[in-house]
């Protein structure tokens, strides 16, 4: 049987690890088989529980986050006959999978349809625990914002320096509040649990925010512009669908093979126009053939369009 | 440099909204601590409250409801605190630290059990959340207010639009002076928070007292928790208070155990907190480009300084923290 | 006279802390309208018993009758209801309240203080008329002296309409003057009719104002008698069970060289409030200098600058040498420069109450050589040992140097207190008062180590509020009042009286 | 006398508080639709069933040790750090650091010169409150919480910018393998013990062990330790000894500091090997529960560190075979700390009652 392992956020953190738990669930439901799964509470932790799945024959195991790498990396050659999926980073063995997604491009999609939807040309971007992961999707939202217009302003704030950022909806309403009367119209929300508070007080202000990871339209219909989506769950059905076959190396998800995109459903399909959306097409067209370059954050940590 | 910006209407606007919890939990704490029982357990009590508040909410649909439901919680939170520490004379920060837990845990595996939304309550809407209170004339949007003159800005962002808990924790401050230092009830919970014994041989129950203090200071703190998932939020996220409650005894104690002080004390870290959200506004005011991290300190070492450089020491109520033994 | 009901009936009265038996099935009578005094060694259970009355602690069995009525008191709130008036020996004040907030406590009229307030402010300006019960309504406890704390108990007793008042300890802190006052106020009462219980370790007050008189021993009630029908000297066998030597007997002091000498020193504490006014004084070497005084008046501080901390301006010479007056100097170089203190607050300053007896015994000396081991470590199994010959020598009991502190009764604390500071063998003693909440027993024993030192030729510092106590052990007498020296007096050219106006600050040519 | 036998006071009254706690939380897994006893069994085996399993649980202990030795310190003093969470984190800057730029030539030196630098830097880090509370009276308890709130986004700042390793995480690289530090089952192996390969457990524990002797001996045994708890029974009391507050405050904070800063050898420099965001997680607050548990005395912090350990490895295990939420780790951890260290007295009460009918009965005999 495959396995799953969460990162410390949790299953239920209503992005990036739901997502992952969302996929092991559709391939269960549609096979009819069954997956371990397991939430750790610790760093500490990340080695024994990989162990423990490696150790009981879980195989592919699927682990969810950047801080799955080093310990992997330790792992991974003990049981070469397992097969590990690692995303959100690189790990360099021969049984090892791993997938990454290009944050930044899908990023930039929903930066252009802020610019387009913005009537004052003043966007923010309010991302969770300052960490480079979150730079990265800053950097690509602003890269995309200022592509449609570039004299817009691109307010980025980050809610705090620890894990508790993940979890403060009332310092997200804050900020929003903070961004709207700086001029903001659209908020781009990175920021798991805190994100809540950021869709809320757009909500309740009239301003359009952007969900991320998963897709978030439906929780303030009509306010949540598009939501970001970074397919883990794709990744994690892929994993499983795979099985033991599932192909080792470097896996990169970006727009051209759906990993990143964003989010069109019955909750937003009166804001986006017909002009967005084939502008935003365009976009990923020339993204997706290599002809539009957007600058990735982590390759460099700096950031061509925004300071931090 | 232009100072005046640290008094943008909006960081003010912003200090009200981020004060109020922590004037509650703060007065909460001073009820309790004046009364001789420490109480490290406002951050877990807050946050057990806004679970119970936005669940109770948003299965009745009523606001009303929720409110009472989140205080309830809490005061049971602090009848366990009293029991430990009042009855049965256990160590009052032990007691604190394991409610502190206890909250942490217990919102997330309740509000799986009954959502199964991951820890979290659905998103409250309509009666089932407590809607800003709208002056008559005001504007309720910000990018409107920003477009008005400064008067209307005052009036509109500042004055209105805050929640009807809000408006109560104004009156609260004079109204917990006024118990503390014009009433027989403030009267014995001053002395027992003092000298136990003066009370005991003067014939009133010091552990009723205790109680009492408790269970007002359980109140309180539900209030703030309910304030937070259903006054300036619409739901419960786990942790959601934060930290509030450690803050809020910090102010405690920068208060001296007053309450016109406390409402000084929470309103100044309401303020740099409110403040902390808006790089914007501190580089106009000092000219220079703030960092996250930088701003994330800020109302910490603020703090710091001026509890170093103004405030100097703070006296705790003489019995307090220590439970009262009458046969050693 | 049997006919009238007792005022106060206790029968067989048993209590127990734990394991250790408080009172023994105590029986006891109190006619109404009469004092009647209480007398025991530290420990004997007189404070359990008078608590029990109060509701203040509940007796394991044991009946109480009030005014021939049966009465249940679990509380102090049945106590009051029942006539009973309570002044503990350590005050039940809320020191940081008024006079008035005190008063009312417990006894508001109604949810609002104000009301409550001006009724008690009316009451209590007839109240002190009635009986010359003056207090300053709007002073703070912890401003006004232990004498003027000690009235506030008493008002607040009658303000509750006591008719049975039970004074525990309450001449131990109040000066020659303020106990006759206090005695004054007695009788003004028992003339009124109301009953007083008077526990006290001074055979002196048993003999002056009571009518009888109770005696306790371990627990239990040993005898009862008329105290016209008793002696002083009686009454001291019936407590401590031997016979007790009343009077210090010393033979003439033999003045040596100057030891200390104290020159032009000002002591201005913390709140600016100048404490000691030039005072200059010396000690010869085999002699005691009393200093007496209204507790308050200085004599605190300047133990506390002799004893190293405190800071002060002035000139103070040990053996010649200049001492260091500034706030770098500490009690360690004090220590070192052969000054032992004794000081007034065993519980505050001279004994940490959860340390055991031996941790207690290097109190203040624990960086001696001898309690060391290889310069880094405390030799503990040496300190022990030398706690317990202490404890032999001084006889306090039990003699148990683990116990901790807080486990043994008043005078032997200040037995253990003063065995550490004398053994210390100091050129140079402060001892601040020495006896105070200390039974005849340990107070005659103590007496005897001081004139003991002073024999040996040490310089001895004596500072009391007990006029008797200074009259008896000084060599010389001086007395402060408001932070000044009044006066020097030999103890054999003076008298109580013209020490007791040298403390009010008169002399007597303008009395 | 003793109201009851010391054994009593120490066996039996802590374990009927644990019956207690397990108790109630097996009525709150009945609640969520869990059978308790497989829970209970799980949970004891996750802590001590297989050797990785009590490799893990040691580590955690050793965690703690350090941030509860490092709180009773302070509290001898009367001083209640809470800011032990921030002096282990910018302990493991230092350690970080020293580990980084330093080229040590043996991990035994590595041990001694960067768990030096540890101490230094959490030591530090609680001068600043220390000096506050003594010259300013500055509230300590509000001093180290600022503290542990500045701790944060230092750290944050660092390990995004100046000390960060190429990749996502903002993390330190990994240090050089010379400063590795040799886990339990070397150590053991060196006495011919087998012991789990795979688990975190280190030299550190041992390091841990060696200062539950020190701190003992330091403020049971030395000149210090007694001024400290003179001090910290008595202020005026002190005083009159001539013991200085200013010297005692600093210098309790500076070894309580220095301690907390310690477990950086333990989560640093012996499991992660490099420094991460968030290392501490928690064991900082965790200690002060340790630590008032213990009583402040380093045995009883040892056997509450175990047990907290013994709570969070098997807790983890507890999420992971029963789908239970892994806060119920933090429940049950909460009804632990309060049976055991809150309401000891409910439990206490009776027996002291019943011992003494005991006695009264022998005696009446
Ligand atoms: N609160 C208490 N807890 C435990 N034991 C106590 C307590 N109070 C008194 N005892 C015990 O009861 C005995 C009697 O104490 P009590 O206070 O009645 O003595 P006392 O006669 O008032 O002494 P003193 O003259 O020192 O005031 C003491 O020796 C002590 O052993
Ligand atoms: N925990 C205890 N166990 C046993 N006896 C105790 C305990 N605490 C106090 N006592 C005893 O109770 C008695 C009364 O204590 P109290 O507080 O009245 O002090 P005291 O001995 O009267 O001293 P002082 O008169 O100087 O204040 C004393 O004999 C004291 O030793
Ligand atoms: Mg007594
Ligand atoms: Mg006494």
């Amino acid at each position: 049987d495959p396995a799953v392992i969460f990162d410390l956020g949790g299953k239920f953190d209503k992005s990036f690890n739901e997502a992952a738990f969302t996929g092991a669930q559709r391939w269960a439901e549609e096979t009819g088989g069954s997956f371990a799964e397991t939430e750790i509470t610790s760093d500490a932790q990340r080695e024994q529980a990989i162990r423990r799945f490696a150790e009981d024959g879980y195989n592919p195991i699927v682990m969810a986050g950047f801080s799955w790498g080093t310990p992997l990396a330790t792992v991974a050659a003990d049981y070469p006959d397992i097969k590990f999926t690692i995303i959100d980073s690189v790990t360099d063995a021969p049984n090892v999978r791993s997938v990454v997604f290009n944050e930044h491009e899908g990023s930039y999609l929903v930066g252009m349809l802020a610019a387009m939807a913005s009537e004052d040309g003043t966007v923010g971007f309010i991302g969770g625990m300052d960490i480079p992961l979150i730079r990265k999707f800053a950097c690509g939202y602003a890269q995309g914002v200022l592509a449609v217009n570039p004299d817009a302003t691109v307010i980025a704030n980050m809610t705090g320096t620890t894990p508790a950022a993940w979890n403060d909806p009332v310092k997200g309403s804050e900020l929003t509040l903070g961004q709207i009367s700086q001029g903001a119209d659209v908020i781009y929300a990175a920021a798991g649990g805190t994100g809540v508070g950021v869709l809320q007080t757009a909500a309740d202000q009239g301003v359009y925010s952007i969900g991320v990871d998963s897709n978030q339209n439906y929780m303030q219909p009509g306010s949540v512009l598009t939501s970001m989506l970074k397919r883990v769950d794709n990744a994690v059905y892929d994993a499983f669908s795979a099985g033991t076959d599932v192909e080792v190396g470097l896996q990169v998800m970006g727009l051209d093979n759906d990993g990143v995109g964003y989010a069109l459903d019955e909750y937003n399909e009166e804001l986006i126009t017909d002009e967005m959306k084939a502008a935003v097409e365009e976009a990923t067209a020339q993204i997706a053939s290599g002809e539009l370059m957007v600058h990735d954050y982590m390759s460099d940590e700096t950031c061509p369009a925004l300071d931090f | 440099m232009d100072l005046l910006a640290l008094f943008d209407i909006a960081v003010l606007d912003g200090t009200v909204r981020l004060a109020v919890p922590l004037l509650l939990a703060c007065l909460a704490g001073l009820f309790s601590e004046r009364a001789g029982v420490f109480d490290i357990g406002l951050e877990g009590k807050m946050l057990i409250s806004a679970f119970f508040a936005a669940a109770v909410s948003f299965e009745t649909g009523n606001v009303w409801i929720g409110l009472f439901a989140g205080i309830a919680s809490s005061v049971v939170l602090s009848l366990l605190h009293g029991l430990a520490s009042i009855t049965f004379r256990g160590n009052q920060l032990i007691s604190g630290v394991a409610i502190n837990f206890f909250a942490s845990g217990i919102t997330v595996i309740a509000a799986q059990a009954w959502f199964g939304q991951g820890g979290r309550t659905p998103s409250l809407s309509g009666d089932a959340r407590f809607d800003p209170i709208v002056f008559p004339g005001a504007l309720t949007k910000i990018r409107e207010i920003m477009k008005a003159d400064w008067g209307m800005k005052v009036y509109s962002e500042l004055l209105s639009g805050h929640t009807i808990i809000a408006y109560a924790a104004i009156f609260i401050v004079p109204l917990v002076w006024w118990v503390l230092y014009r009433t027989r009830f403030g009267l014995r919970l001053r002395a027992v928070g003092e000298n136990p014994g003066a009370v005991d041989t003067a014939g009133i129950s010091v552990q009723r007292m205790r109680y009492s203090a408790v269970i007002i200071c359980g109140v309180l703190t539900g209030i703030a928790g309910a304030y937070l998932s259903t006054g300036i939020q619409a739901g419960f996220v786990r942790e959601m208070t934060a930290g509030r409650g450690y803050i809020a005894l910090a102010a405690l104690i920068f208060a001296k155990w007053r309450p016109w002080y406390a409402l000084g004390a929470t309103l100044l870290f309401g303020y740099l907190q409110a403040l902390a959200i808006r790089p914007d506004i501190l580089e106009r005011a000092i000219g220079i480009k703030v960092q996250t991290q930088v701003l994330d300190a800020l109302p910490y070492v603020l703090t710091v300084i001026v509890l170093a450089g103004f405030v100097g020491k703070a006296i705790p109520p003489r019995a307090g923290g220590e439970a009262y033994v009458k046969e050693r | 006279m049997n006919d009238i009901a007792p005022a106060i009936e206790l029968k067989g009265i048993s209590k127990a802390f734990g394991p250790v038996q408080a009172n023994k099935d105590i029986s006891i009578r109190v006619r109404p309208g009469t004092i009647h005094g209480i007398i025991g060694e530290n420990g004997a259970g007189k404070s359990t018993l008078m608590s029990i009355l109060y509701g203040f602690y509940k007796a394991d069995s044991g009946e109480i009758w009030v005014n021939g009525k049966q009465t249940e008191i679990p509380d102090s709130e049945a106590a009051i209801a029942a006539g009973i008036g309570m002044v503990f020996q350590h005050f039940k004040l809320v020191e940081n309240f008024t006079v008035l907030e005190n008063i009312i406590l417990g006894v508001e009229d109604g949810f609002l203080l104000r009301p409550s307030l001006s009724k008690a402010r009316r009451e209590l300006k007839s109240l002190a008329d009635e009986y010359g019960l003056n207090v300053d309504p709007d002073a703070v406890i912890e401003e006004i002296g232990v004498g003027m704390q000690q009235r506030v108990e008493i008002l607040k007793a009658l303000y509750r309409r006591a008719n049975i008042l039970i004074l525990d300890e309450p001449t131990g802190v109040l000066t020659p003057a303020e106990a006759d006052q206090l005695f004054r106020i007695l009788d003004r009462l028992r003339e009124e009719g109301k009953t007083i219980i008077l526990i006290t370790h001074k055979l002196r007050e048993i003999m002056d104002i009571t009518d009888t008189v109770s005696v306790m021993r371990r627990g239990e009630m040993t005898a009862t008698v008329k105290t016209a029908e008793t002696n002083p000297q009686e009454l001291a066998e019936l407590m401590v069970g031997r016979k007790v030597l009343l009077q210090v007997d010393k033979i003439p002091a033999k003045p040596g060289d100057v030891v200390l000498d104290v020159q032009h020193l000002d002591v201005t504490d913390n709140q600016g409030v100048h404490r000691v006014k030039d005072v200059s004084f010396n000690i010869r070497a085999g002699e005691i200098l009393g200093i007496a005084g209204v507790a308050g008046n200085g004599q605190s501080e300047l133990l506390e600058v002799l004893g190293g901390y405190r800071k002060a301006d002035g000139k103070v010479l040990v053996n010649g040498q200049e001492i260091d007056l500034s706030s770098k100097a500490d009690g360690q170089d004090r220590r070192r420069a052969g000054i032992s203190h004794v000081p007034e607050d065993r519980h505050r300053e001279g004994l940490i109450l959860n340390f055991s007896a031996w941790e207690n015994t290097a109190f203040g000396y624990h960086m001696d050589e001898r309690y060391q081991k290889n310069g880094l470590i405390m030799d503990n199994a040496a300190i022990i040992r030398d706690t317990a010959e202490k404890m032999e020598r001084f006889d306090v009991r039990p003699p148990n140097p683990m116990l901790a502190a807080k486990n043994f009764s008043g005078g032997n604390q200040q037995k253990i207190v003063v065995a550490r500071e004398i053994e210390r063998n100091p050129d140079i003693l402060l001892i601040g008062q020495p006896t105070r909440g200390v039974d005849i027993g340990a107070i005659e024993f103590i007496h005897k180590q001081i004139v003991a030192l002073r024999d040996q030729g040490k310089a001895i510092l004596l500072v009391s509020v007990e006029l008797d106590e200074i009259m008896s052990l000084s060599d010389r007498i001086a007395v402060m009042f408001d932070g000044k020296i009044m006066g020097e007096r030999l103890p054999h050219e003076t008298d109580v009286n013209e020490l007791g106006l040298l403390m009010a600050g008169m002399q007597r040519e303008t009395a | 006398m003793q109201k009851i036998p010391n054994w009593a006071d120490v066996v039996l009254v802590p374990l009927i508080s644990l019956l207690l706690a397990a108790i109630i939380s097996a009525i709150v897994l009945l609640i969520i639709g869990q059978n308790p006893i497989e829970a209970l069994g799980i949970l004891i085996t996750g802590a001590l069933g297989t050797s990785t399993n009590l490799s893990y649980t040691l580590y955690y202990t050793t965690n703690f040790i350090f941030t509860g030795l490092a709180v009773a310190v302070a509290y001898h003093a009367r001083l209640f750090n809470i800011g032990a969470e921030g002096q282990a984190y910018i302990g493991g800057l230092g350690a970080a650091l020293a580990c980084l730029y330093v080229p040590w030539p043996h991990w035994t030196i590595a041990l001694i010169g960067a768990g030096a630098t540890a101490a230094i830097f959490g030591a530090a880090w609680a001068a600043i409150p220390a000096y506050l509370q003594a010259k300013r009276g500055s509230h300590i308890v509000i001093t180290t919480i600022m503290f542990n709130y500045i701790s944060y986004p230092l750290l944050n700042y660092l390990l995004n910018g100046p000390i960060k390793a190429e990749g996502m995480e903002a993390a330190t690289p990994s240090f050089a393998s010379n400063t590795h530090l040799p886990n339990l089952s070397e150590v053991l192996g060196f006495f011919g013990i087998e012991f789990a390969r795979t688990g975190p457990a280190n030299v550190a524990l041992i390091v841990a062990l060696i200062a539950c002797v020190g701190v003992w001996a330091l403020i049971w045994r030395t000149k210090l330790g007694y001024e400290t708890r003179a001090y910290g029974e008595s202020e005026p009391a002190a005083k009159y000894a001539g013991i200085n507050p200013t010297k005692i405050i600093m210098v309790a904070m500076l070894i309580s500091g220095g301690l907390a800063g310690m477990m950086a050898i333990n989560n640093v420099m012996g499991e992660a090997e490099r420094l991460v965001l968030n290392a501490v997680e928690g064991a900082g607050f965790i200690g002060i529960a340790v630590a008032l548990m213990g009583r402040n005395h380093p045995f009883g912090i040892l056997l509450a560190a175990l047990l907290f350990g013994a709570l969070y490895q098997g807790g983890a295990e507890l999420s992971a075979e029963m789908r239970i939420p892994r806060e119920m780790v933090t429940v049950i951890q909460a009804l632990v700390i309060l049976f055991t260290g809150a309401l000891d007295n409910m439990v206490r009460m009776p027996i002291e009652k019943i011992f003494l009918m005991i006695r009264n009965n022998k005696e009446a005999n």
